[in-house]
């Protein structure tokens, strides 16, 4: 960062002279840098599906009633699927056609009503009513109707607070919104191509219009500290505005967590196990942002989403346009490398869940769709392997002074061993925890308040710890196994949490009386 | 195996002998007597003088505390345990101080510590309190000599490693070489895991947790 | 009632059997330790100087040998012949020292080495007690200073091999003999 | 002086200690090792007591055995004063300091036949130590075991976690194999202070 | 390597060979790989393995090793030799009892154990210390990464303590013949001579088998440092402390207490505080525990060194705060960690 602003000595002076621009990081992650499977800087559109499946629950909210049956006639943009009275927002139809029946699905691990809808193939899309492109025109009511209405209010882990019930706290008891483009998984959407010239644009804007919505708000826009063009740019554009502070971190997994951008941005505890909503955080990424103001501006409701294709195992890693409720395999359809066994996840190589059943289709929550070959070919000696294009926390391979970039498998490159308390796993833990020292009471199934004191509730399931284990421990799902032991005798997380917050909106959401 | 020796075994005298010479031997099952099974273990006349001593202890207090257990009550009980053992470890102190008194400087106050032997006190609390005359002797002598001839072995063992003898006599070759750590605490402690591990293993003793 | 006649009862019993091993014990083993301490120092002044006997003859030979003085509360042994021995203590490795040395009546050679007490290692640093070692010390010279050196090296008459593998025990020992050797020829010179 | 009781007091605790070199107190050693908690409860007990007992049988041993050449009841004496001060312990304890009763209030018992406590006295006569050099010498002694077996159940909580200890070693044996190699290690410090 | 593998599933299928499973997982392992692949999140995990780890302690070893080999020729050679195979019979054997798979954490205990050996110790007692430091300092506590004292520094002590006329009396110097009885600090504690720092830094002195050739020592231990496969916080705690200590006792107490650098460079310290007191295994877990454990090996070679009648410093301190490790650890989860209230 210092290398680049000598660079551009006069850059560097107007920014400081604009927003203060703070760098902040947290101790422990990872930092995963350079891997072969990333998508290409440019966004392809997807084509419109024959057929799509809308589910009824995505992202933040319950499920929603549907609005439609067998046989309706739906445009693409129409909801299909309300209920102002719970936590919710709309759901539309992506596409326009004919639905052809609302039937309960298998949806990750949920049974879920979902609407099947066949498709005429058109483009097309029905925009909402009363947006505007000169939206400083309109009332805040009418803004937060737009984005409730668009279905934009249900993006991200905590919703957007509207007058309807589309977040656990209303917009005016919003203290802070962080909006940030910190990726630091393995694969990221790529930022530039996000805020490109017009979209920065809308960006700011979009900035703007929900800091018209959450009046009390401070603002705080987080990015990775490569991504120096960027911060200078917005820090020029957004220098009018009152509280709003820049921030540039390290691009250390798993900085995108909200466990992690609280005490790293805010400089305070995060309620582990709760929402960030609980102590009046809203925490939104750079998508979602476009998209308030598209709906605000352009009337767009929510019918599609970006969604990266990374990983080795296809051809071509792009990013994608997809219609929500396209199926899986209608996206992938012949990008994959051929003759291989591949493995499809959801979002994360390092949490995500494995796409198994490949009809399933996209729902708001995909950012990525990433196939990797499953490496069942073992390796001789590859203990004494130079390692050129092999990732590792330890510096014991070459990859960590070369510059090329590193393969990624599903191998599990060595044995089960006893762990050799080599300290990685406490090293790289984001929240200061010692793993190791976790598991082992799993394991022995020693399950008591030791436990607790060692705050095993705090673990926010990175699974860092698990990634670097040079024993190949499943140290994190023993974490999470030990988690589920304890509740089972009657401890929860909220022992460890209590003493130090005051939580909204809990009892309407979680159904916990006793707080 | 013959009816009649089956029989045998539940008779009660029996039971306790055949208990106390294995399945629960003083050192390597209850884990009592330890320390003196460990400190005076160095030389194989040092264990044979101690399992004497405690043996006759061990007897001589058992046979006292059960004559008179009717009359001890049982707030009082330690103490008279104590005294009474306390006075026979005098007597052995003092038989070998006058006809051993070069085992007597060699193993020096831990004659005197056969009074706080665990082993000793509880043997009395936990037998002698309760049974027969008889009984409470049988079960000292055999308690005494579960616990001499263990002691016994691992002397044997740390003597034949550290000074290549058995009771000062030459037993190894002219090449070996003595184990000077054998004939100190951490020899001890060594043979003793070993023989611990080994007996507990071929008696099928569960570890205490 | 009945509770307390059996307490006393009790203790009665309990009492006059313990009072009576003592007794018992105390009357027979007495006159053997004592007889046991007393020998114990006499025979190990009598190995000093070299003077042999038999165990039951000790006190016999010891009295017709060896005179005792006493000044400043330390005993020094005589023999006929002027040689003059005297107890030693001083620190070893793991504990006290205490042992006899004999001087040839010229005050400079050792007539001989016997130990009363010593806590060394068993078979290493413990090996000074062994007679065979303390012979090695006979005739040496410990004037200006005995010296003991590592193991095969000694040559000059007041140099004595150490034992192998417990330097530290020959150092103790070296210089518990020649403080001790020192502080008593003065005194004996002094007189 | 000063130095030579200074170094009683270093000795009892690394060259000499009373567990590690004089092998006594093993029996509460092994059985109460298993838990850093009891073990440091059970030391605490053993530093009192010990440096009590150990003040009080040199009174005794020196002001009324010694006086009136009864020291051949010297044993019966000293193990008296050992009980008998534990029960007033106790009872002093329950009286005044209830909260630490109940935490002290079961090793008490144990601590009357522990050998720590009787050693402490018979070695004060044979080394014919005075008051102030018993007194250090009960205090570093019981110094010195409640080190060892502080460390020892230290390592064997972490064994419970991390060990995987061959079934007949469990227990007792690994608490030997442990104290086997600390006792090694201990001996690095021999020749450091003379004992005297 | 397919056909080897073939011909290991064959040859374990035999009925008498059943029993030695764990050393044909060995040979499988090493010649032919894992197939395994990971079965749920995390999808992707670290290329390193404990046998690349320990791999990775070996290639640090290699200067002090090759070194070794080069001053003491067949004498050196043959140590390695009788150390990997006592130790590593030990090491089978209780595996096969145990039903347990070989590790990898055996490769470095048998030749860090060789190295730290005097190039004169005779066969016979190499194999008595390897399997006792295997069986007493490791198998006992479970194996690898179970143990709480380093395995090779255990057999090490054992064999000091139990042959101290063999351990402590016979030095050679490189390229000779000529025994003789003064290491480095022997030297400076009897007749407090300083020897050249040339010399020890090359090893043109006496002493253990690996400790004596002192630039390769601290380029394998930057090495280990640098690829994190050991802790630097141990080391430099170690080194300071001693080189702080020696300071002090120098400028205070006289000049019977060797000086500073000659203090770090003379005797196994170098070798103990980058190899020996960074072992993972028997050293704390927690960062400030691993200072306070680098400081009191510090303070204990120091008081040994210079106090008692040893000179193996290095060698009693790791293994004495090996002992305290538990308990650091366990202070400073303590203090870091309040207790929830239920
Ligand atoms: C080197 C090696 C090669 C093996 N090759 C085969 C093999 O070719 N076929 C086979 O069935 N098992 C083979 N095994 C055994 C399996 O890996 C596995 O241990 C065994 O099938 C487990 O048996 P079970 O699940 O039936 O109890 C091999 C084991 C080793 C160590
Ligand atoms: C178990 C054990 C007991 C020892 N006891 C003694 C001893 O009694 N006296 C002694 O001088 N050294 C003793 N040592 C110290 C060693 O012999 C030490 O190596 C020796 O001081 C080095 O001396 P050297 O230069 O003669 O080899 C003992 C060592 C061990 C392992
Ligand atoms: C030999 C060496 C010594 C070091 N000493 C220090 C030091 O004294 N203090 C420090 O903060 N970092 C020091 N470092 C830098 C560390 O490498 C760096 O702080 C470390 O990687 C951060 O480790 P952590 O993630 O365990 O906190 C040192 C590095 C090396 C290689
Ligand atoms: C940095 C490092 C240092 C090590 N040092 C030792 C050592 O000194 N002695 C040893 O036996 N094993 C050592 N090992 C290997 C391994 O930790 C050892 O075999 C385990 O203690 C066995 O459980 C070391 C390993 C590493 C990574
Ligand atoms: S999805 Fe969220 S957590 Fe994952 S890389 Fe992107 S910003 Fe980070
Ligand atoms: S999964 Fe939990 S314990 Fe493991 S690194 Fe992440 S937060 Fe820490
Ligand atoms: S592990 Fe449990 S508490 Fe932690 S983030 Fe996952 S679900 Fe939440
Ligand atoms: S990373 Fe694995 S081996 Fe290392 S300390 Fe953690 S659990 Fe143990
Ligand atoms: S015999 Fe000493 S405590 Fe049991």
């Amino acid at each position: 960062m210092i290398k680049k602003t000598l660079n551009s000595p006069k850059n560097y002076k107007e920014m400081r002279s604009i927003v203060m621009i703070k760098k902040r990081t947290f101790s422990g992650g990872y930092f995963f840098k350079n891997f072969t499977g990333h998508p290409q800087e440019k966004i392809d559109n997807c084509n419109i599906p024959s057929k799509v499946i809308i589910p009824l629950k995505q992202n933040f909210g319950n499920e929603v009633p549907s609005l439609v049956k067998s046989g309706d006639k739906v445009k693409a943009g129409q909801i299909i699927g309300r209920n102002d009275n719970s936590f919710s927002s709309p759901i539309h139809s992506s596409v326009s056609g004919i639905v052809e029946e609302v039937k309960k699905i298998n949806y990750f691990k949920e049974v879920i009503s979902s609407v099947f809808i066949n498709s005429e193939g058109s483009q097309d899309w029905q925009p909402l009513k009363g947006h505007n492109s000169d939206w400083e025109k309109l009332s805040s009511e009418k803004i937060e109707e737009l984005i409730y209405l668009s279905g934009v209010s249900k993006l991200d882990n905590q919703g957007i607070p509207t007058r309807f019930k589309s977040s656990l706290i209303s917009p005016e008891e919003v203290e802070n919104l962080i909006i940030h483009g910190v990726g630091s998984e393995i694969y990221n959407l790529s930022l530039p191509i996000f805020l490109e010239r017009r979209r920065m644009l809308n960006f700011v804007e979009g900035v703007k219009i929900l800091k018209k919505i959450l009046p009390k708000a401070k603002l705080h826009l987080a990015f990775n500290k490569h991504q120096q063009n960027i911060i200078e740019e917005i820090s020029k554009l957004l220098s009018g505005l009152k509280d709003i502070e820049i921030y540039s971190l390290e691009p250390k997994y798993p900085q995108g967590y909200d466990e992690i951008l609280i005490p790293t941005i805010l400089n305070e505890k995060f309620p582990y196990g709760y929402s960030a909503a609980n102590i009046g955080v809203i925490i939104l990424n750079i998508q979602v942002v476009l998209q308030v103001y598209e709906a605000v501006a352009e009337g767009k409701p929510l019918i599609e989403r970006t969604v990266t294709l990374c990983g080795s195992g296809f051809k071509e890693p792009v990013h994608m346009k997809v219609r929500i409720g396209t199926p899986l395999e209608f996206i992938i359809q012949d990008r994959t490398v051929d003759n291989i066994d591949l493995r499809f996840i959801q979002n994360s190589l390092l949490t995500g869940v494995v796409l198994s059943d490949l009809k399933l289709p996209v729902n708001s929550n995909f950012s990525q769709i990433i196939c990797l070959p499953e490496e069942k070919r073992s390796q001789s000696f590859a203990f004494i392997n130079p390692g050129f294009k092999k990732d590792s926390y330890s510096n014991t391979f070459l990859s960590k002074f070369i510059k090329v970039k590193k393969i990624l498998d599903t191998n599990v490159h060595g044995e089960l061993r006893p762990c050799i308390f080599c300290n990685y796993c406490q090293e790289v833990c984001p929240v200061n925890l010692i793993p190791h020292l976790l598991f082992r009471y799993v394991e022995k199934e020693i399950i008591n308040q030791s436990l607790m004191n060692l705050k095993i509730f705090n673990c926010i399931g990175c699974n860092l710890c698990s990634y670097v284990c040079p024993s190949k421990i499943p140290v994190a799902k023993y974490i999470k196994e030990g988690q589920g032991k304890l509740i089972d005798i009657g401890y929860d997380q909220t022992l460890c949490i209590l003493p130090y917050f005051d939580l909204k909106g809990i009892e309407d959401y979680r159904g916990i009386k006793h707080l | 195996m013959p009816i009649k020796f089956k029989k045998l075994l539940y008779v009660k005298s029996v039971r306790i002998i055949i208990d106390r010479l294995w399945r629960d031997n003083p050192i390597f099952s209850m884990c009592l007597g330890v320390c003196s099974a460990l400190a005076v273990t160095n030389k194989v006349e040092n264990a044979i003088a101690m399992g004497v001593g405690v043996t006759f202890v061990l007897v001589a207090s058992s046979v006292i505390i059960s004559f008179l257990r009717k009359l001890i009550s049982s707030r009082i009980r330690m103490i008279i345990y104590m005294v009474t053992i306390s006075t026979f470890v005098i007597v052995v102190d003092r038989l070998l101080k006058a006809f051993f008194p070069s085992i007597s400087e060699a193993i020096g106050p831990y004659i005197g510590l056969i009074i706080t032997n665990c082993l000793i006190m509880g043997r009395a609390d936990a037998f002698a309190i309760k049974n027969e005359v008889r009984y409470s002797a049988l079960d000292g002598l055999a308690s005494g000599i579960g616990y001499s001839y263990t002691l016994i072995i691992i002397s044997i063992i740390r003597e034949v490693l550290a000074f290549g003898s058995v009771l000062g006599m030459k037993v190894t070759p002219e090449w070996w070489t003595n184990w000077v750590v054998m004939a100190m605490a951490p020899g001890a402690f060594f043979v003793l895991s070993i023989f611990l591990w080994i007996t507990r293993n071929m008696a099928k003793i569960q570890p205490e947790k | 009632m009945k509770k307390k006649i059996s307490m006393i009862l009790f203790v009665l019993i309990l009492g006059s059997i313990l009072t009576f091993v003592l007794i018992g014990v105390n009357y027979y083993t007495k006159p053997i330790i004592e007889k046991n301490e007393a020998i114990k120092i006499k025979s190990r002044v009598m190995d000093a100087f070299g003077i042999s006997y038999n165990i039951d003859d000790i006190e016999k030979v010891f009295s017709e040998n060896v005179k005792i003085e006493t000044e400043n509360n330390v005993k020094y042994y005589f023999t006929e012949n002027n040689e003059i021995s005297f107890e030693i203590t001083g620190n070893g490795l793991w504990g006290p020292i205490t042992g006899i040395l004999a001087l040839k009546p010229d005050l400079e050679t050792i007539k001989g080495i016997t130990l009363i007490h010593q806590e060394e290692t068993p078979g290493l640093g413990g090996r000074i007690a062994e007679k065979e070692y303390l012979s090695s010390f006979k005739d040496k010279k410990i004037i200006p200073k005995l010296e003991i050196v590592s193991p095969g090296k000694a040559i000059k008459e007041n140099e004595v091999d150490g034992i192998t593998g417990a330097t530290m025990t020959s150092k103790a020992f070296e210089e518990l003999i020649n403080n001790q050797a020192q502080k008593y020829i003065s005194n004996l010179k002094r007189n | 002086m000063k130095l030579q009781i200074l170094s009683i007091f270093i000795a009892t605790i690394f060259t000499h200690n009373i567990a590690l070199t004089y092998l006594l107190g093993m029996c509460p050693f092994i059985s109460l090792s298993r838990s850093l908690k009891t073990a440091w409860g059970m030391g605490l007990s053993v530093i009192f007591v010990v440096t009590l007992t150990g003040a009080l049988n040199w009174i005794i041993y020196h002001w009324i055995l010694v006086p009136t050449q009864s020291e051949l009841i010297s044993y019966i004496v000293f193990i008296i004063v050992i009980a008998a001060s534990v029960q007033l312990l106790e009872m002093i304890l329950e009286k005044f300091l209830p909260g630490l009763q109940v935490s002290f209030g079961i090793f008490l018992p144990l601590i009357t036949v522990n050998c720590v406590v009787l050693a402490v006295s018979l070695f004060m006569v044979i080394r014919d130590y005075n008051f102030i050099q018993t007194v250090v010498f009960a205090f570093g002694s019981a110094v010195g075991w409640t080190l060892a077996i502080t460390i020892v159940a230290a390592i064997k909580e972490k064994l419970s976690l991390s060990g995987d200890v061959p079934k007949g070693l469990q227990g007792a044996g690994i608490t030997m194999v442990i104290a086997g190699i600390v006792a090694l290690t201990f001996l690095g410090f021999a020749g450091m202070v003379a004992i005297q | 390597m397919k056909k080897l593998h073939l011909i290991i599933g064959k040859l374990y299928k035999i009925k008498y060979l059943t029993k030695f499973k764990p050393i044909f997982n060995v040979v499988d392992s090493i010649f032919v790989g894992v197939k395994d692949t990971t079965d749920s999140a995390p999808h992707v995990v670290d290329n390193l393995d404990t046998k690349r780890y320990m791999t990775a302690v070996i290639v640090a070893l290699m200067p002090a090793t090759l070194a070794s080999i080069y001053f003491f020729g067949w004498k050196a050679l043959a140590i390695i030799f009788v150390s990997y195979a006592a130790g590593g019979l030990a090491e089978v054997t209780f595996a096969i009892i145990r039903k347990k798979e070989i590790h990898e954490g055996f490769l470095v205990t048998g030749l860090i154990f060789a190295l730290v050996l005097p190039p004169t110790t005779p066969l016979w007692v190499v194999a008595v210390g390897v399997i006792f430091g295997t069986v007493f300092g490791k198998e006992m506590f479970g194996g690898t990464g179970r143990n709480i004292f380093n395995p090779a520094l255990v057999g090490r002590l054992f064999i000091t303590l139990a042959f101290p006329s063999i351990m402590t009396t016979s030095w050679l110097k490189p390229f000779t013949d000529a025994v003789t009885s003064a290491t480095p600090l022997t030297t400076f504690k009897s007749m407090q001579v300083v020897t050249p720092f040339s010399n020890l830094l090359l090893g043109d002195c006496t002493g253990s088998m690996g400790e004596i050739f002192r630039l390769g020592i601290i380029v394998g231990g930057l090495f280990l440092i640098l690829t994190k496969v050991s802790n630097w916080r141990i080391p430099v705690s170690y080194l300071g402390s001693v080189f702080i200590l020696s300071w002090l006792g120098n400028t205070f107490l006289g000049v019977k207490v060797a000086p500073p650098l000659f203090q770090l460079f003379a005797g196994g310290l170098l070798f103990g505080a980058m190899y020996m007191a960074t072992d993972p295994v028997s050293s704390p877990f927690t960062k400030s525990g691993k200072w306070i454990f680098g400081i009191g090996c510090g303070i204990f070679t120091f008081l040994i060194r210079n106090f008692s009648g040893y000179v193996e410093g290095v060698m009693f301190s790791i293994l004495l705060m090996n002992a305290f490790s538990p308990l650091i650890d366990h202070l400073v989860i303590e203090l870091k960690y309040k207790p929830v209230k239920k």
